[in-house]
């Protein structure tokens, strides 16, 4: 590459599920719509399936595209630490997107979700919204750091409010073991008020669960991420769907923009931008409606 | 009758049962250093089971084995070896994938420090096969052998282990006769060191000129037992039979009848090259040549198990044949002188097996199974296939998985049939019903090509003979023809005028 | 191993799956009264049913000594497929019997295509099975990720709700996926047992050489496995697009290890040269219940339920190989 | 197939891997100058490092006939137990040799024991390996979600910092995950090819009835094979470990697949009998290689990078088969 060019590494990880998907694309498009604007800029985009394969791609990054600035969004935090900080060291400006590295001040950009707060929110408006009290149960999402963190901040936000959580149990974010476990939640409890689905593809799979058992018990099913569908019916007023989580996908493309826009100018933006998770009810669904977006 | 001071393994009242059958009747057999003890018995009649107790492979039923006059009982297939007992067996014991010098060295590898002595192994395997005078590189994979070849490397195997006794279990069932010939000269120095062989053959001649004592089975009893050169070959095979037995060959009535088969300018690569002949109906064409002449292959390719060229009609038709299934379509069929890796599933019952080739018969959407069992019973009567109907096919002895094998070909009704090897492993009394059941399907106007080792067999049944020497056809004799003749035409020794010998 | 013992070990390898089945369900019954409650057990059929389906196909791949790592993508890049098309022809034909009969027609087709697919770069080019298939899942679900864009294929919803009934409705109470299913596992077992082809595919696992020499037409018998594995795959997608209406990358994970594992729980034996269709259904079923059980009790942490899977496969494994030690 | 063509046939065999990994070199020198570059080629043998110890042992295991799918849960549950075990016993003996040491031990240890289980599972109770280790991989992968408390494990970072060199320094500029893979492997190569236990793998596989009869310890030679798998898991977390400094249940995933499509890509035969462990390096290479090659342009869909992946997986197994087309 001549002097001119630099080189934008995006390391993500590979849309296995709904959320990650969104975040794919909004990647993608990032990078299409940068790659134009700024022809200065190459990009490099790498998913990677697990961890061990995130840090190879980075490693690969390095040693043959020689980029000068990585925005990374970690599989884990833990694994990816060690060879984030390699590539801050050989002098390339770090973005971290979503999961904070395990040693701080690594990243020169930080744009992240709330974790413990996407499930505090959702706590809340479950608390409120079954102000008696009431039997729920949980989908978690894949075992991760993620997933502990947002339902302990569920458990902390329910905790008082008079809300026995009758189970929890791994749905994966899958929409298919959504509907199986949700299945099994219906045949094992004969009385359930709502479902806290923690995601918006869970909630796909729990809601036609719930259809085809018939129940008239459970109120409603909250998921969460915003998935456009599940906005929409938000939106419409769908008394099962009354409200949404945010935990917007498209805080990788603000990474990436963010970085290039830094790389180019010559006046890097660096801090932190904690993106908070808000409520979607049917009054604000409009603003996080993207009709376009694959999520 | 023997000494029980010298007798080094003996079996005293022995029997054994598979499931509720008892296949072995309280035999005794007592084998004798520097001695050859020859086993015979029909088909079925216990032998190869007699062995394999004798060699630790299988625990008797009941009764005792003695090894130098005292009790044993084998706890693993390793321990007999370790005492100086080793055996060859019927079916190849061969794993298909290694080298013959792997093979030759299982289980016993000669080491130096951790590692193997790989030049020491390759150089005594060499020597081995030297000694049996045969040229296979001890390199060579064993699935790319010839059954003789294999048939070598056992035995290469066995005289490895310096053994004291010396089982073999038809050894020479899949050797010609020069072959033959060798394994008996290594077989008398054995017995010169003192070792004590057992063996057993269907070819009555190879006893006679062998054995020193004998034991004759039938049914699953020892039926006589003393020294060799107290029976010929005719009171063998009366005793072994039970019942007279009359000429082997039948009468050649062959009325040779339309064209069935015309092959010309066929080849094999690597194995065959320009053959050409023709077949009518109603004709037993015997195919003779040395081993690893090229017959198998040449008919192989004939039937589309291999990649050939040439010119065939069938019945006047020009035909192309890529698959066994296409020539099975037309009406020829090959019957494989391979019956464990190429014939038979040894892990399945006898009517899948028998029904393997013609399956479309009995296919009415859904097969008939009452017609299959009909089938077996047929078979098993017309055979005399002995042995358990609900027994796995591998379980069957030797001799009457060849009958079975001859009958599930036979199912699919060919009028065009090839049989390479017909009686191998076959008793004498059986053999006879063979001949007798070849000539009669000529004389039903089918067509017939023979190939066989054994050059008696060749003269005995067919009505022409095809000599083969390296892949090519180096002579056709008449049904009149000599060993000697074929000899000559085999082994590319000048004969005495080719159109002396095609009479016909 | 003697032959003595063999009558007593041949039960069992049939009453084993079986037992263990019948264990799961007297635990289930145990632990909770709803397990064996119609409504709970037809949920566990409906949806065992497309593990349950490709099981079947599985089956016959496997007993001809082959294997297909590729069903679970290849169901998931058909059912994206399914729904790319039937939406792209939406606006013409409207919501009505014609679009979802094209869509199953699609789905059938793509499984056939797909299934002869793998089947020719077997056959003709003899290559690995493993090999051939662990290529082909890499690239279907690829290429699902690539039609969807990464996220979601997700059905019109008036298409959907149009074509739900054939996952939730049914005949006399019993949901269509079951019927299917029966219907699927009965044809299996008969041409299993009952048909020269079911007797060539045994033949062809036990040796291949054997079948050659028999004039047994082994590569076309086994190109038929794959494609009929294929078709199979085609008819539980069928069955899935309507249960949910989407398709992402997701879908069908690991289908193909559960498929195995089914056949083989069901005494299908790996290698090839013995297979038996019923077995496989018992097998679909215990990897089902296993399942629904740890769903329906919460004695350990979810984190163990894999664990508690993997010991009762290998459990209901032991059951029935148990005449077996020490051979 | 004629035996005319043969040594035609074994020499694209033994040339097929190597041709094909020489290919991927040429493609990846046009695509990026860098390519060829030290510090990438150093990355890439590195990193298959891990793989590339397994898939040693994962070929005496195939050799023999057996199948190993636990490997990958293994060696999460491995890194856990090692991490959990080190940081435990921190406050005690403090950061050095002697705790890295400790670690090691554990690992080695715990890679024995499940080794060992698998073959005892295997040889004693007589099932079919592709069940037991379907088992204990969900045993496996199930214990350390648990142990981790669905989160990661990290190890102390002052610890981590200690024992980092053990992957990322090295001997004259080579890494210490290469010098130990090629140790393995040169081991690997004289055991297979050089010892009695070597042979006996391949007889097992090629035939056990046959083993049997020639007084090899079948059961004792099997059940060495799943051990010393187990062990090469254990030494290839001990490299794992310092590189991520972390286990979780994403570790380890897919490597078991990974590993016997690089057993089978080098030409050993899946259903045993044949086994050759330079072929397993050319294809755990050729594996790795296709994964950086994908990162080196960005010219195609990332979506696709699986199609492209499955498809020369395909292609490098052709190269090599050619011969044996319409046998
Ligand atoms: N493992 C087994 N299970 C059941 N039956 C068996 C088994 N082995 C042998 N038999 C039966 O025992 C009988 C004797 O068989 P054996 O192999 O000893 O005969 P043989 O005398 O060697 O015959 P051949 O001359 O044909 O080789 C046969 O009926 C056979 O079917
Ligand atoms: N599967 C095979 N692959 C490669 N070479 C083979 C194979 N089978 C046989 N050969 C070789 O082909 C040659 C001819 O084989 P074979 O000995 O079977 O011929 P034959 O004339 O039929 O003899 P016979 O039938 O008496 O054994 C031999 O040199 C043999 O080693
Ligand atoms: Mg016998
Ligand atoms: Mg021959």
């Amino acid at each position: 590459q001549d002097g001119d060019t630099k080189v934008i590494g995006v390391s993500i990880p590979a849309a296995t599920h709904g959320w990650a998907g969104g975040m794919n694309y909004f990647a993608q498009a990032a990078v299409e719509r940068l790659e134009e604007t700024y022809p200065q800029l190459d990009f490099v985009l790498a998913t990677a399936s697990d961890p061990a394969k995130q840090v190879n791609d980075i490693e690969d990054m390095v040693a043959t595209r020689n980029i000068d600035a990585l925005v990374v969004l970690p599989f884990e935090s833990e694994p990816l630490t060690g060879p984030v900080q390699n590539v801050k060291a050989s002098g390339a400006w770090v973005t971290v997107v979503d999961r904070g590295l395990s040693v701080e001040g690594i990243q020169d950009l930080y744009v992240a979700g709330d974790n413990p707060g996407f499930g505090r929110v959702a706590g809340e408006y479950m608390a409120e919204a079954l102000p008696d009290g009431g039997k729920v149960v949980v989908l978690r999402g894949i075992p991760t750091t993620i997933d502990n963190e947002r339902v302990e901040g569920f458990q902390a936000a329910v905790e008082g409010s008079g809300i026995e959580i009758l189970g929890m149990e791994h749905g994966n974010w899958n929409r298919d073991q959504a509907f199986t476990v949700m299945q099994d939640f219906l045949s094992k409890f004969p009385e359930i008020d709502a479902v806290w689905a923690s995601d918006d593809d869970m909630a796909v799979g729990v809601l036609a669960a719930i259809e085809a058992a018939g129940r008239e018990d459970v109120q409603f099913v909250l998921g969460g991420a915003g998935m456009k569908e599940m906005i929409q019916r938000t939106m419409e007023g769908d008394a099962m769907v009354p409200a949404n989580v945010t935990y917007p996908p498209a805080m990788i493309a603000t990474a990436i923009e963010v970085t290039a826009a830094g790389l180019v100018s010559g006046a890097p933006v660096s801090g932190e931008f904690i993106i908070g998770s808000v409520l979607v009810t049917p009054e604000n669904a409009e603003t996080f409606y993207y009709p376009d977006s694959p999520f | 009758m023997g000494d029980l001071v010298t007798e080094v393994l003996a079996l005293r009242d022995v029997s054994r049962s598979f499931g509720p059958i008892e296949v072995l009747h309280g035999v005794d057999i007592a084998l004798r250093p520097g001695r050859v003890h020859a086993l015979i018995g029909e088909n079925g009649a216990g032998k190869s089971t007699m062995m394999k107790i004798l060699a630790g492979y299988q625990p008797p039923t009941s009764g005792d084995v003695l090894l130098d006059g005292a009790q044993v009982g084998f706890a693993s297939m390793g321990e007999a070896e370790a005492r100086g007992i080793s055996m060859i067996h019927q079916e190849f014991n061969l794993a298909e994938q290694l080298t013959v010098e792997q093979n030759i060295f299982l289980g016993r590898e000669m080491k130096r420090g951790l590692l193997l002595d790989k030049p020491a192994m390759r150089a005594r395997t060499r020597e081995l096969l030297a000694r049996l005078e045969c040229r296979v590189s001890p390199d060579r994979v064993v699935s790319s052998l010839s059954n003789s070849d294999k048939q070598m490397v056992e035995i290469a195997k066995a005289l490895l282990r310096d053994t004291r006794v010396l089982i073999m279990d038809e050894p020479t069932a899949v050797l010609t006769r020069s072959e033959t010939a060798i394994l008996l000269r290594q077989v008398r120095a054995l017995r010169e060191a003192g070792t004590a062989v057992l063996f057993t053959s269907h070819k009555l001649e190879e006893v006679e000129e062998i054995a020193d004592d004998l034991t004759i089975m039938r049914d699953g009893r020892v039926v006589w037992t003393g020294a060799a050169d107290r029976m010929n070959q005719h009171g063998m095979a009366t005793a072994m039979v039970g019942r007279e037995m009359s000429d082997l060959f039948p009468d050649k009535t062959g009325q040779p009848g339309d064209m069935a088969l015309e092959v010309s300018g066929l080849s094999v690569p690597g194995h065959s090259r320009d053959v050409s002949f023709t077949l009518r109906r109603g004709e037993v064409l015997g195919v003779a040549g040395l081993i690893g002449s090229g017959r198998t292959e040449t008919f192989e390719g004939l039937c589309g198990l291999r990649p050939a060229t040439g010119e065939v009609r069938i019945f006047g038709q020009p035909v192309r044949i890529d698959h066994p299934w296409q020539a099975q379509a037309r009406g020829m069929c090959y019957l494989t002188e391979d019956r464990k890796t190429r014939g038979l599933l040894l892990t399945k019952g006898m009517r899948e097996n028998l029904t393997l080739q013609a399956l479309a018969k009995f296919d009415r959407g859904l097969i008939d199974r009452r017609a299959e069992e009909a089938a077996l019973d047929q078979a098993i009567a017309d055979f005399g296939i002995r042995g358990h109907r609900g027994a796995l096919v591998g379980n069957l002895s030797g001799g009457n998985q060849q009958k079975l094998l001859f009958a599930k070909t036979l199912l699919a009704d060919p009028q065009i049939i090839i049989i390479d090897e017909p009686t191998r492993g076959i008793d004498i009394g059986t053999k006879q019903q063979m001949y007798d059941f070849i000539r009669r399907l000529a004389a039903e106007g089918r067509a017939i090509v023979v190939i066989s080792s054994e050059m008696q067999e060749v003269i005995g049944l067919a009505d022409r003979i095809l000599v083969m020497r390296h892949g090519r056809i180096t002579g056709e004799l008449g049904a009149d023809a000599t060993e000697d003749a074929i000899v000559r035409l085999a082994m590319g020794v000048a004969p005495l005028s080719p159109e002396q010998e095609t009479a016909q | 191993m003697t032959a003595a013992k063999a009558p007593f070990r041949l039960r069992m390898t049939v009453i084993g799956p079986i037992l263990a089945l019948i264990v799961l369900f007297i635990i289930g019954a145990l632990l909770n009264p709803n397990f064996l409650g119609w409504s709970n057990l037809s949920n566990v059929l409906a949806r065992s049913a497309f593990i349950g389906i490709i099981a079947v196909g599985m089956t016959f791949v496997i007993t001809a000594g082959g294997l297909d790592l590729s069903v679970g993508s290849m169901a998931a890049f058909i059912a994206g497929l399914m729904i790319l098309v039937m939406n792209t022809a939406l606006p013409g034909m409207g919501v009505g019997i014609g679009i979802v009969l094209l869509g199953m027609a699609v789905a059938l087709f793509a499984g056939l295509v797909a299934g002869l697919l793998n089947g020719l770069l077997i056959t003709r080019l003899g290559i690995e099975p493993f090999i051939v298939t662990l290529g082909s899942m890499g690239i279907y679900r690829s290429l699902v990720t690539w039609l969807a864009d990464g996220g979601t294929l997700s059905l019109d919803f008036s298409l959907r709700s149009f074509y739900q009934p054939v996952y939730y409705g049914g005949l006399f109470g019993i949901s269509w996926p079951i019927i299917v299913f029966a219907v699927v596992v009965i044809i299996g077992e008969i041409i299993m047992r009952g048909t020269a082809f079911g007797r060539h595919c045994a033949a062809i696992g036990s040796n291949e050489q054997v079948a050659k020499y028999s004039s047994v037409r082994v590569a076309r018998v086994r190109l038929i496995t794959y494609a009929a594995l294929g078709l199979l795959v085609g008819v539980a997608t069928i069955m899935y697009v309507p249960r949910l209406g989407s398709a992402s990358s997701a879908t069908g994970m690991l289908w193909e290890l559960e498929a195995i594992a089914a056949v083989i729980i069901g005494g299908t034996v790996l290698k090839g040269g013995f297979g038996r269709v019923w077995g496989t259904v018992i097998g679909v079923l215990i990897l089902s219940l296993i399942g629904n059980l740890l769903n329906l009790t919460d004695f350990v942490s979810p984190y163990l339920n894999g664990a508690i899977q993997g010991a009762i496969i290998i459990l209901a494994v032991v059951l029935q190989r148990e005449g077996k030690a020490g051979s």
